[in-house]
């Protein structure tokens, strides 16, 4: 056990390992979200209520998961770098946030269009929206405060805290807005939850989020990777292998 | 009962540098241990990992024998460490200020006998009437004095002390100075870096980095 | 197929700013984010390409 | 139990470069080691002691936050309107969130003083534990500026025509609140001690944390004014309170050992 987590930990055999994984995570993302659009657009059925800006659904839900699993997965990796030193742990994390920020600005986006043909407005202070946007911040949060600090091993550090406080706050945080706008907006019309969807509406969207997983998982392998040469670029083995590739170039 | 701090094979990396590499330090009762380096040799970094501040470290310290990591709170009982700042706060009196050090050396701050060692301590650096005046109101090496009486109040077997001379006049160098040497002489221990020139004692070990 | 015509399809039934926006916004910005990975590992690629190159043609100078 | 430390273990590392000492060795009597008593509670008195008297010798600092606090509630009759039967539907929330805002605007000193005159570093020198000793200091912050804030703001709920039967829960909310204000904000405050310019950034990385705690405040007072039972708020305000009693002290420890040597 010890030992794989080193293993894992080695920047130079996650370069390696990475790259084997890499494309089969962009081929699944592909297929899944190229299959799951289709399907979602053309060919499943409108929504008997909303018509046809129900679609907007297939962006929004796969959106929403992404946000919230993608700030379990730094604070996750925040944990292993603080307590085991493994640095790939953090360079995962520090690409993770921006993807996971973007992500949380698609599911607030697509939520307050949606928001216009179902709500007539804008904006609504809707239990989701409203988390979704204290998300944004929290990640807006995690970002900064890495790029405040000069050194780079006290920001990986400050920035694990910070996850990781936040990921312990996002439940409360959940809970205490659900609470306040049901006490607010009583027995209102939430966007998503709905009894019993037909299976030709959600199995598209069940397409669209795993492929959305699969997106995020090959991104950040991906950022990872050049997160590495970055961080590693003094190092042996990254130099032999920019002197491989230079004599292959030949 | 002698001490003795030991390192093994200690490296530091801040950012992607190598401040030092494969370091081995015996560090043992009645040494004065003078680390010496130019500016940005890791000086500061290896007194503070050598103090237990900085963990982010490669190699093993041993604290009579045993891992660090495993008597921590009696090493942090057994240490003394000066720093940069003086760590005097500026709306307190030096009495006030040493009353907090003691306490937290375990030391209750209220009985007679204590402030009574305070007083004492604040004589022996030349304080003796500012005691009641706030340290914002006394200079800089004033203020440095102090922090060096602790090196009297609270009596502590390993001293580290990064720059001490800073801002002490020439009398005062000299009598910290002796009072580094009697210390040692006494089976405490001192680790030092600083850009004042040392006299020259058996006891006197240099440490070169960089 | 729930639509029966292209242009029907494109209407979204009266709903094509609101699906097309939002779906348009996901799109740019999973593409852009792989637009911007891609970017940045071949500059990064380059540049550690170009420090190889100059040191051995230092290297080759010296010798 | 450090008995064992005094005889040479097996486990460091073999004896050497002793030899070149061996004259001066027989001189040199030993220094007695000591061994760690505790004393947590008579450090942690220190400390609290410590922090008092310094913050009550610049009462500017303990005086600021609630002239802030004045000031923003004045603000909004002005912004709004006079009109006291709509001040009194919003005032629960104004009061909270200027409230709020008052006890973030203090936080960036909790720290910086001892950071900046190197006493910092000598509390995380100190053998007791520093999640204890740092809670001492957010115990300080939050009885010169939450209790305070709490206290005050009744003055300044009749000001906003706050109706009647809701006062007494509005300190109680506010003083129960802040408590976990302090103790949260205090994470925020140690994360950024060590950035030159932490105060803006310290506000974004603590508000979006506050809001739980605002939700059930400010609805534990609108509660009291609607007449419904108010227990269930101030026992989640009490909850949250202790949730951040118990995990925030080591968060606050953690951050502050990242700074020192930032």
């Amino acid at each position: 056990m010890w030992a794989f987590i080193h293993k894992l930990g080695s920047p130079k055999w996650f370069y390696g390992i990475s790259a084997k994984l890499q494309p089969w995570f962009w081929v699944a993302a592909a297929l899944l979200i190229v299959t799951g659009s289709l399907w979602g657009l053309a060919f499943a059925p409108a929504d008997y209520q909303q018509g046809n800006s129900f679609r907007i659904i297939y962006v929004h839900v796969p959106a929403a998961f992404l946000a919230q699993s993608i700030f379990i997965a730094m604070a996750v990796s925040g944990l292993v770098f603080m307590v085991w030193k493994i640095k790939v742990a953090d360079m995962a994390a520090a690409v993770m946030a921006p993807l996971g920020a973007a992500m949380t600005f698609v599911a607030l986006f697509s939520g307050a269009v949606w928001g216009v043909p179902t709500w007539g407005t804008w904006w609504m202070w809707d239990a989701r929206l409203t988390s979704m946007l204290i998300l944004l911040f929290l990640y807006l949060g995690v970002i900064a405060l890495r790029g405040a600090f000069t050194s780079r091993d006290s920001a990986s550090r400050a920035a694990s805290v910070l996850a990781m406080v936040g990921v312990i706050n996002i439940p409360i945080i959940k809970y205490s807005v659900n609470w306040w706008y049901t006490l607010h907006q009583p027995a209102s019309f939430t966007l998503t939850s709905r009894p019993a969807m037909p299976t030709e509406m959600w199995l598209p969207l069940v397409m669209m989020v795993l492929g959305f997983y699969s997106f995020f998982i090959a991104l950040t392998l991906m950022r990872t990777r050049s997160e590495i040469l970055r961080r590693e670029a003094n190092k042996r083995w990254v130099q032999d292998l920019v002197k491989d590739q230079v004599e292959e170039a030949r | 009962m002698s001490l003795c701090l030991q390192a093994r094979q200690l490296a530091c990396e801040r950012d992607d540098r190598w401040l030092f590499q494969g370091l081995d330090l015996d560090i043992r009762s009645g040494e004065i241990v003078r680390i010496e380096g130019p500016n940005g040799s890791g000086k500061t970094s290896l007194l503070k990992i050598l103090s237990g501040q900085l963990s982010d470290y490669q190699g093993e310290l041993f604290w009579n024998g045993a891992a660090m990591k495993d008597v921590r709170e009696h090493f942090l009982a057994n240490l003394l460490y000066l720093g940069h700042a003086p760590g005097i706060k500026t709306g307190l009196s030096p009495l006030e200020n040493l009353a907090w050090y003691q306490a937290l050396s375990g030391t209750s701050s209220n009985d007679k006998d204590s402030e009574e060692q305070c007083l004492d301590a604040l004589e022996s650096v030349g304080l003796a009437g500012f005691e009641e005046v706030p340290a914002g109101q006394l200079s800089a090496g004033q203020q440095r004095r102090v922090a060096l009486a602790r090196l009297k109040l609270t009596p502590r077997a390993l001293w580290v002390l990064d720059e001490p001379f800073t801002a002490i006049d020439r009398h005062g160098v000299a009598a910290l100075e002796k009072q580094l040497v009697d210390h040692a002489k006494a089976g405490g221990c001192v680790l030092v870096t600083t850009h004042h020139a040392l006299t020259a004692s058996p006891l006197l070990r240099h440490i070169a980095l960089g | 197929m729930a639509f029966d015509s292209f242009s029907e399809f494109i209407a979204m039934g009266g709903h094509a700013p609101y699906v097309w926006s939002a779906w348009g916004v996901t799109a740019l910005l999973l593409l852009a984010s792989v637009w911007h990975a891609r970017a940045e590992q071949r500059q990064l690629l380059k540049s550690l390409k170009r420090r190889v190159r100059r040191e051995n043609s230092s290297r080759g100078n010296a010798q | 139990m450090h008995s064992s430390l005094h005889s040479s273990s097996q486990q460091g590392p073999s004896e050497q470069g002793s030899s070149h000492r061996s004259d001066i060795s027989q001189q040199i009597s030993a220094v007695p080691l000591r061994e760690y008593k505790g004393g947590l509670l008579i450090a942690v008195k220190a400390t609290l002691v410590r922090d008092l008297t310094l913050l009550l010798r610049r009462r500017g600092e303990v005086l600021n936050p609630l002239v802030f606090f004045a000031l923003v509630i004045t603000l909004f009759p002005i912004a709004i309107s006079p009109d006291p039967e709509l001040l009194a539907v919003i005032a629960p929330g104004l009061l909270w969130v200027a409230a709020l805002l008052a006890a973030l605007l203090s936080l960036d000193s909790l720290f910086r003083s001892d950071y900046d005159d190197g006493s910092l570093e000598q509390l995380l020198l100190a053998p007791q534990p520093l999640a204890a000793l740092s809670l001492a200091k957010v115990a300080v912050h939050w009885l010169l500026t939450g209790l305070p804030l709490a206290l005050m703001a009744p003055i300044l709920g009749i000001m906003l025509a706050l109706p009647a039967g809701s006062y007494g829960v509005l300190a109680l909310s506010l003083a129960l609140g802040t408590a976990s204000l302090s103790l949260i904000g205090a994470i925020g405050a140690a994360l950024t001690v060590g950035l030159a310019r932490g105060g803006v950034l310290l506000s974004l990385l603590v508000l979006p944390l506050y809001i739980p705690v605002l939700i059930f405040g400010a609805g534990a007072v609108q509660a009291a004014i609607l007449g419904d039972g108010v227990g269930a708020h101030l026992a989640i305000l009490g909850a949250l309170l202790a949730a951040s009693l118990m995990l925030a002290p080591w968060a606050i420890a953690a951050s502050l050992r990242i700074s020192i040597n930032g």
